[in-house]
């Protein structure tokens, strides 16, 4: 058997990078989390690039161990001994780690990729660093930026030395780095920058005073991140609450049926989402992450339709009895929450984010801006801007509007009345099943969706001005903005009840709403 | 919706015919409402401009309404007559410009209540009545009282106000339907409810916004020798677009156009005259 | 023709009176009836509706085995449909009406609450099966849910632990009611007693529903960056999805800041993608995971039950501490049943105290001899892609419970049994 | 148009057959409680269960009456009514607070760590004074809502979605537990109420007794109101206000008059409630319960007094029914009855009566 002698030490040959540093995982895998502890800090201050693909497995989670504390790695569900090729004895079982390894690892990880060739991956590495680099790694710092070639790298690196030399014995160094840190905006320069100022920590003058001015320098940068976080998020919300009410500004605002029932065609939109997560779960896994486009037709054509039935069934023999679709529709959104509690269960169902929807992009030190906001905004806007050309610029946004401003003489100049009422309807319905689908990529998907919203849904569409598509738009801003005002200053709850304090005042001085029509109004 | 009987206490003693049904107003006299007319005007309009969202209904609106007067206001669509009367019962503000009553009242500092009980009474262009009341409550609620909360809740028809609603129903030729709900009535009747309601408001200025829409030819002419005979005694303001019923009731005409006032004088005299000729003709 | 319509109308508002005082049950022979009080419908039934179930299978199995002193467990189930009024009505109901022996029920306190003067008035049995504020010691009810000392402060002890992250400051979040009041007013005395400052420690409450927290989880980052913190947070159940969004999406990860939650367990998160929420922490005195044989009995009748039954989401049945504690709950009555020889509420209770049950947990849990409180252990989970907790740490026994928190003041004056409260 | 069916139905029915159907109702309602008193095994014995459940939905069926004065006459559509209630209600529940917790502070605010009571506790342990706040807790709030709402000329779905918003934050600030009302768990345990212990079959008699009285003074108030030349002038209002304003009629103190009654009612209802149920709670002051309330209204038939009596029985009666006997279903049930009711009975079940009658 020359050929499996010769495979076998090819084999051996191969892992002899793994070999050459036999006994980390070992050790790993034998000590206990405190040991592991002293382990990962002390790899993290002396890296080894042999050391990554452990290190890669671990922070994946795939590290096991079998009951003679032999380290494997598993991978798609087969388990490799990481050192040598010692088969498993009994089924191995992955190592428990806790929140504080699961750090260590990844600074551990970072300071190992500081060696890696691409530039990219340096960087970020340099970064976490700035986080999370313990003072057993400065000597490992220092010689980093020495010897770093990428200015952008070397900045991050200095950075992160500079942290580490706050402490430094000589206060030449000392000052050097609080300079640097002023130029900075990141919230952990802050505390550390203000330790410095009280004279028992900081016993040299002159790093005091540059420690003030960097301070300053940090907290004007800290504001305006903050500032900038306070109006995104309050577009956000904004965006939100124009998505929820958008529907009821057809159905409620041009029909005028006070729409109760609006709330369950939010619900029905999100569901629909979930279906079609499920279907692409199921039929198309590997196009998983587009599931949310698809979904807005679905939704758009599955709530519209609903809402088109709903008009033809009941709410058709109700027009010009507009409290009275109070109650019908109240009914109807009793039954649709019940008919998805049985069908689906009381409890939430998962919608997932889809990677393009997860995380957030890192504009400023303290401001991450998460995709789904993002998208939501733009969404929120694409929706409106079709709302409008559709309402304003065909041929069924033409007789939606002499529908609900003059019944009887859209019917005399032959526009199909019935029909344009339903199609208004299913519009209305769609729109909001659009916005179910948005509301389902940030918060709950539940029977009791729609309840949530149909509070703030009214309260859009009325202080925005009854058929007014502009002023529900920016009743909807006004309101997101208004709130994220408040709430940094007095607590959400508070901030809730002053918000609809202020409408109330604010009813009084435009009772139409802000965009009301003026001139001669015969009643 | 069947007639229903009247609760006992809306029932009347029988109505006197020999009445006089052309003076059905009776016997208020506009001086003793403590109403300063001394120069003989009982409304002025001076430089009104109203614009609504940069269109201008009116611009430098002049009018005067003399103490007595029967005043027609003619004028194309949208000359702004409709705004006008709004201005004059505070429904609209103006933008600028004086409008008082008598001379003493300005009515743009005045809100619609107080200027109703300050004596301007007003039909609506489209007839306007409580359509769930009954033809005799309507002009219950519209007779002149005391209108608080705590009046009405303690009010009792009495003798004499019961004569005056009957009187009316005469006039108004409306006394088999009193116990009709007003929405059941005709157009033609709902104009002669809402023109009785004025009548038992009693008020010393009428502003009568197409009385004569949708009436027929002889109720056309009962209701221009009705607005005669109120002539006099009250003022009267007619919006109307019906050149034979002003031709026969009255003395002064005002043309409106634009927003403002055109032409002013006899019906002939504004027949006559060039300007108007071209807006009623588009020449 | 004229006189019928008031006629009619009294007729049917006393029939209307009338239907009140005839409530539908049937009457089966030889049976021990056992109230179930869950809300089905409202915004409740998202947490209560699988109790109910959970209480049912139960009964079938206990009913399998013979019944409770040789005759079958009869539920009557009924929906005081998430309001507070109709709880105290419907448990009016099951105690004169249906003449029901026992109650399992309640989830919120405010529910709780809302019964309890009805139990204490005619003498009734209630089984309570949630964590809750404490504060409370009833001799009608028994609480096999959680105290304070039995969830929160392990939790904190662990967070302060190294193996913990060693939390130096406190982001205390919870939804605006008084359990989370409650048990941070005690959180915060004893982090007082490890020598936390208050600066270190930040209480923030949002309203019912809230469901933008995207200002709150910006403060939380702000609040981080002055040393080492951990969120416990008691919002309450619809909001977490909301809230765990945002900071996965804002990039808050657990190994920055941990997140220990004493409301959220195995059934909120079917609702949620967990995947960004791996490493977050939740405390609880029972996890579907814990791997023990009665535990691996019990999470497979549960699932064969939601089958059979076809439940909604059957084919992802999860359990959780409270359907663990229903499921204690009911079998140690009817050990106490068996033990009294009879069903009646006095000597139910007397031979209640002591009751020992082997668990799912994997503990042998006792119902305290006079608090009315089981000894629990005390169980922290981390939370893992699939949707389960695995178990990084737990009491190496049973605690026992206290009602009254020493770190309340004017409780040490409270007895340490029940008494009724009026 | 809808004429005022009260009115119509009493012409029709004649006073003697009102009486008569009234004095049914009346003696049943006079003969419950009287029953309670009976020893627990007698045959006529009335349960506690069957009386507090009674009891409750006579007080439903005042906020109903209420609720009608203000929608089915003045036309003002409100969906913040539950507020009210829940005012009337809480002013009592701290009355009924103070008595269970004796000298001390209630239980809540002693583990809050409060040492005194909030100011607006004062005096809430005399009955007297509670009472004033059952009254004057809604009263001036409708007062300045409706005096500023009312100026400015606030009305249809404007006017509803306004007062949805005032109850919505009434309960986000009852929420709370710095407001002093006992948060979410709002009031419970209550034991004595003027010295009487509350479960006593002797207190819950006279409690029931007076929501019957209640409810029969509102009924007379309403009627009297309703053929008055008031009642005319809310029907006018509500059909055409310009011209009641160019009659010379200030439509805001009719407005706010009928409001602030309506207010006042409700909370005297809730102030009634609170002992029977035993709890009250910011929930009840949730917008769903308000626009359960005007459910209620809508589908005994709005304008018509007793219609609105039938439809808070009808839909509180079946809620009580349906939650027992199907607790899945119950609310398919419900939304059906609504729809039904909308469709072919647009007067509501009071309709439905009357058209049957001729």
């Amino acid at each position: 058997m020359p050929t499996a002698v010769c495979r076998f030490f090819l084999f051996l040959i191969l892992l002899l990078p793994l070999a050459s540093h036999a006994g980390d995982a070992a050790d790993f895998a034998a000590a206990s989390p405190a040991k592991q502890a002293k382990l990962l800090e002390s790899w993290a201050a002396a890296p080894d690039a042999a050391r990554l693909p452990l290190l890669e497995a671990l922070q994946q989670g795939r590290v096991a161990a079998d009951s003679d504390k032999t380290p494997f790695i598993e991978n798609a569900g087969r388990y490799q001994a990481v050192e040598g090729a010692a088969e498993p004895v009994g089924s191995p079982r992955k190592l428990r780690l806790n929140n504080r390894l699961r750090g260590l690892i990844a600074s551990a990880m970072a300071s190992h990729q500081l060696l890696a060739d691409d530039p990219a991956v340096r960087l970020a590495a340099a970064r976490h660093l700035q986080k999370s680099a313990k003072p057993a790694q400065l000597g490992l710092l220092d010689a980093r930026v020495a010897s770093e070639e990428n200015q952008q790298v070397r900045d991050a690196l200095s950075l992160a030395l500079a942290n580490l030399q706050l402490v430094d014995s000589n206060p030449a160094v000392r000052l050097a780095a609080v300079r640097l840190l002023g130029e900075t905006g990141d919230p952990l320069a802050r505390t550390r920058l203000e330790t410095l100022l009280d004279p028992a920590v900081e016993n040299d003058a002159g790093v005091r005073t540059a420690a003030e001015t960097s301070l300053a320098q940090v907290k004007r940068k800290l504001l305006i991140g903050e500032l900038l976080g306070q109006a995104f998020s309050g577009l956000s919300l904004g965006s939100i609450l124009l998505l929820a009410a958008l529907g009821l500004a057809i159905t409620f605002g041009l029909l005028g049926v006070i729409n109760m029932a609006h709330g369950e065609m939010l619900m029905l939109g999100a569901y629909s989402t979930y279906m079609v997560q499920i279907a692409f779960q199921k039929l198309a896994p590997d196009y998983l992450a587009l599931y949310p486009l698809a979904a807005l037709p679905v939704a758009f054509f599955v709530t519209a339709g609903v809402g088109m039935a709903l008009e033809r069934t009941v709410i058709r023999h109700l027009y010009g009895r507009p409290l009275e679709t109070l109650l019908a529709t109240w009914g109807i959104s009793l039954i649709l929450i019940q008919l998805v509690r049985v069908l689906f269960g009381a409890q939430n169902v998962e919608v997932a984010n889809p990677y393009w929807l997860s995380g957030g992009i890192q504009v400023l030190p303290n401001l991450v801006l998460p995709y789904n906001r993002i998208v939501i905004i733009g969404f929120a806007l694409f929706v409106v801007v079709l709302t409008w050309l559709l309402l304003n610029k065909t041929r069924l946004g033409l007789n939606v509007r002499a529908v609900t401003q003059n019944r009887n003489m859209a019917a005399c100049c032959g526009v199909p009345t019935g029909r344009v009422d339903m199609l208004a309807f299913g519009l209305g319905s769609g729109i909001a099943g659009l916005g179910g689908v948005a509301l389902s990529q940030i918060g709950n998907v539940g029977p009791d969706l729609g309840q949530s919203y149909i509070i703030d849904s009214f309260l859009v569409v009325v202080l925005g001005g009854v058929g007014q598509l502009a002023g529900s738009v920016l009743a909807a801003f006004g309101l997101g903005i208004a709130n994220k005002i408040l709430e940094p200053q007095i607590g959400a709850v508070l901030g809730k009840i002053l918000i609809l304090a202020l409408i109330i005042l604010f009813i009084q001085k435009r009772p139409q709403g802000l965009f009301a029509l003026k001139g001669r109004v015969i009643d | 919706m069947r007639a229903t009987p009247l609760p006992e206490f809306m029932l009347e003693p029988a109505f006197d015919p020999a009445g006089s049904s052309r003076d059905a107003i009776g016997a208020s006299a506009v001086a003793a409402q403590g109403l300063n007319i001394r120069h003989g005007t009982i409304l002025t309009l001076e430089e009104i401009n109203v614009s609504f969202d940069g269109f201008k209904a009116l611009t430098d609106l002049c009018l005067y309404i003399g103490v007595g007067e029967l005043r027609c206001i003619i004028g194309p669509n949208g000359a702004g007559k409709t705004t006008m009367m709004d201005v004059i019962t505070g429904k609209t503000r103006p933008d600028s410009g004086v409008a008082y009553f008598g001379e003493t009242l300005d009515l743009t500092r005045m809100s619609e209540v107080e200027i109703a009980q300050a004596g301007i009474g007003r039909k609506f262009q489209k007839p306007t009545v409580f359509e769930a009341l009954s033809v005799f409550e309507n002009l219950e609620l519209a007779q002149k009282t005391s209108k608080t909360v705590w009046a009405s809740l303690r009010a009792k028809l009495s003798g004499e106000q019961k004569d005056r609603i009957d009187e009316v129903l005469q006039t108004i030729k409306l006394d088999a339907s009193r116990q009709r709900p007003a929405g059941l009535l005709s157009h033609g009747q709902k104009q002669f409810l809402e023109i009785g309601m004025l009548l038992v408001q009693d008020p010393q200025l009428l502003l009568l916004d197409e009385p004569v829409a949708g009436m027929t030819d002889a109720e056309t002419e009962f209701t221009a020798e009705l607005f005669k005979s109120l002539a006099r005694k009250h003022s009267l303001m007619v919006v109307e677009h019906d050149m034979g019923f002003v031709g026969s009731i009255a003395d002064h005409v005002t043309v409106l156009h634009q927003g403002s006032v055109l032409a002013e004088g006899s019906l002939a005299q504004v027949q006559a005259n060039e300007r108007v000729i071209e807006v009623y003709l588009g020449r | 023709m004229k006189r019928r319509p008031l006629l009619k109308s009294t007729l049917a508002a006393s029939a209307l009176l009338l239907s009140g005082l005839f409530p539908f049950t049937v009457q089966a022979a030889e049976t021990i009836k056992v109230g179930i009080l869950h809300s089905l419908s409202g915004t409740m039934a998202i947490s209560e509706t699988s109790l109910k179930d959970m209480a049912l299978m139960t009964i079938d199995e206990i009913n399998a085995k013979g019944g409770v002193l040789g005759k079958q467990l009869e539920p009557v189930v009924v929906d005081p449909a998430s309001n507070w009024p109709l709880f105290a009505e419907r448990a009016r109901q099951l105690l004169t009406q249906d003449k029901v022996d026992v109650t399992f029920g309640c989830w919120t306190s405010v529910s709780r609450k809302s019964v309890l003067p009805v139990y204490e008035e005619l003498n009734g049995l209630l089984f309570y099966p949630v964590q809750y504020e404490g504060e409370e010691l009833s001799p009608n009810v028994f609480y096999t849910g959680a105290a304070p000392n039995q969830q929160a402060i392990p939790a904190v002890e662990y967070l302060m632990s190294e193996d913990g992250g060693a939390a130096k400051r406190y982001f205390l979040l919870g939804t605006d009611y008084v359990y989370p009041r409650t048990t941070n007013k005690i959180l915060r005395a004893f982090l007082h007693s490890k020598g936390v400052a208050d600066k270190d420690i930040e209480e923030v409450y949002t309203p019912f529903g809230h469901s933008d927290y995207q200002t709150i989880v910006a403060n939380i980052k702000k609040f981080s960056a002055g040393g080492k913190t951990a969120v416990i947070s008691t919002v309450n159940g619809d909001s977490n999805v909301p809230f765990y969004k945002e900071l996965a999406n804002q990039g808050l990860e657990a190994t920055d800041v941990p997140v220990v939650a004493f409301s959220v367990g195995e059934e909120e998160l079917r609702g949620i993608d967990t995947k960004p929420l791996v490493g977050h922490l939740a405390a609880w005195n029972y996890f579907q995971s814990v791997e023990n044989p009665v535990n691996s009995a019990f999470v497979a009748k549960w699932k064969a039950y939601a089958k059979a039954k076809s439940l909604p989401g059957a084919d992802k049945a999860v359990t959780n501490d409270p359907m663990e504690a229903t499921y204690v709950g009911i079998n140690m009555w009817a050990q106490a049943v068996e033990k009294a020889g009879s069903t009646e509420v006095d000597k139910v209770r007397d031979a209640l105290a002591g009751q020992t049950f082997a668990a799912p947990s994997g503990y042998t849990l006792t119902m305290d001899k006079t608090n009315h409180h089981l000894h629990k252990p005390v169980m922290i989970g981390e939370i893992q892609d699939d949707g389960q907790f695995s178990v990084v740490w737990e009491t190496s026994s049973p605690i026992r419970a206290q009602p009254w928190s020493p770190y309340i003041e004017g409780n040490d004056k409270k007895p340490d049994y029940a008494v009724k409260s009026n | 148009m809808s004429l005022p069916i009260s009115i119509t139905v009493a012409q029709k029915a004649g006073p003697k057959l009102t009486a008569t159907a009234l004095g049914v109702v009346l003696t049943v309602l006079v003969a419950l409680p009287l029953l309670h008193l009976l020893p627990a095994d007698s045959a006529m014995y009335v349960s506690a269960y069957t009386l507090t459940l009674i009891g409750k939905i006579l007080c439903y069926c005042i906020v109903a009456l209420a609720l009608d004065l203000v929608w089915g006459y003045a036309g003002l559509l409100s969906l913040g009514h539950g507020l009210f209630f829940a005012l009337g209600g809480y002013a009592m529940g701290m009355y009924l607070i103070r008595q269970s917790a004796g000298d001390g502070l209630p239980a809540f605010m002693s583990f809050l760590a409060w040492t005194e009571l909030p100011w607006y506790w004062y005096g809430t342990s005399s009955f007297l004074w509670a009472m004033c706040l059952v009254v004057l807790a809604p009263g001036l709030l409708a007062l300045v809502f409706g005096f500023f709402a009312f100026r400015s000329r606030i009305k249809g779905v404007y006017f509803s979605i306004m007062t949805q918003a005032l109850t919505f934050a009434g309960m986000l600030l009852f929420f709370r537990n710095e407001t002093g009302f006992g948060g979410n768990n709002g009031f419970t345990g209550f034991t004595r109420i003027l010295g009487f212990d509350i479960t006593a079959a002797g207190t819950r008699a006279v409690l029931f007794l007076a929501t019957v009285a209640l409810l029969v003074g509102s009924l007379y108030l309403g009627f009297k109101l309703a053929r008055s030349k008031f009642g005319r002038v809310l029907t006018a209002l509500r059909d055409a206000e310009n011209r009641l304003m160019f009659c010379g009629y200030d439509p805001r103190g009719y407005k706010l008059f009928i409001w602030v009654l309506s207010a006042v009612l409700c909370g005297l209802a809730g102030a009634l409630y609170v002992p029977q149920v035993g709890i009250i709670n910011p929930s009840e002051m949730s917008p769903t319960n308000s626009i359960e309330a005007a459910v209620w209204v809508a589908l005994g038939g709005r304008g018509s007094l007793i219609g609105p009596l039938l439809g808070a029985g009808l839909v509180n009666g079946m809620k009580s029914w349906f939650t027992v006997a199907f607790p899945e279903y119950w609310l398919f049930a419900l939304g059906f009855l609504f729809i039904v009711v909308t469709l072919f009975l647009p007067k509501g079940v009071i309709g439905l009566l009357r058209r049957k009658s001729s």
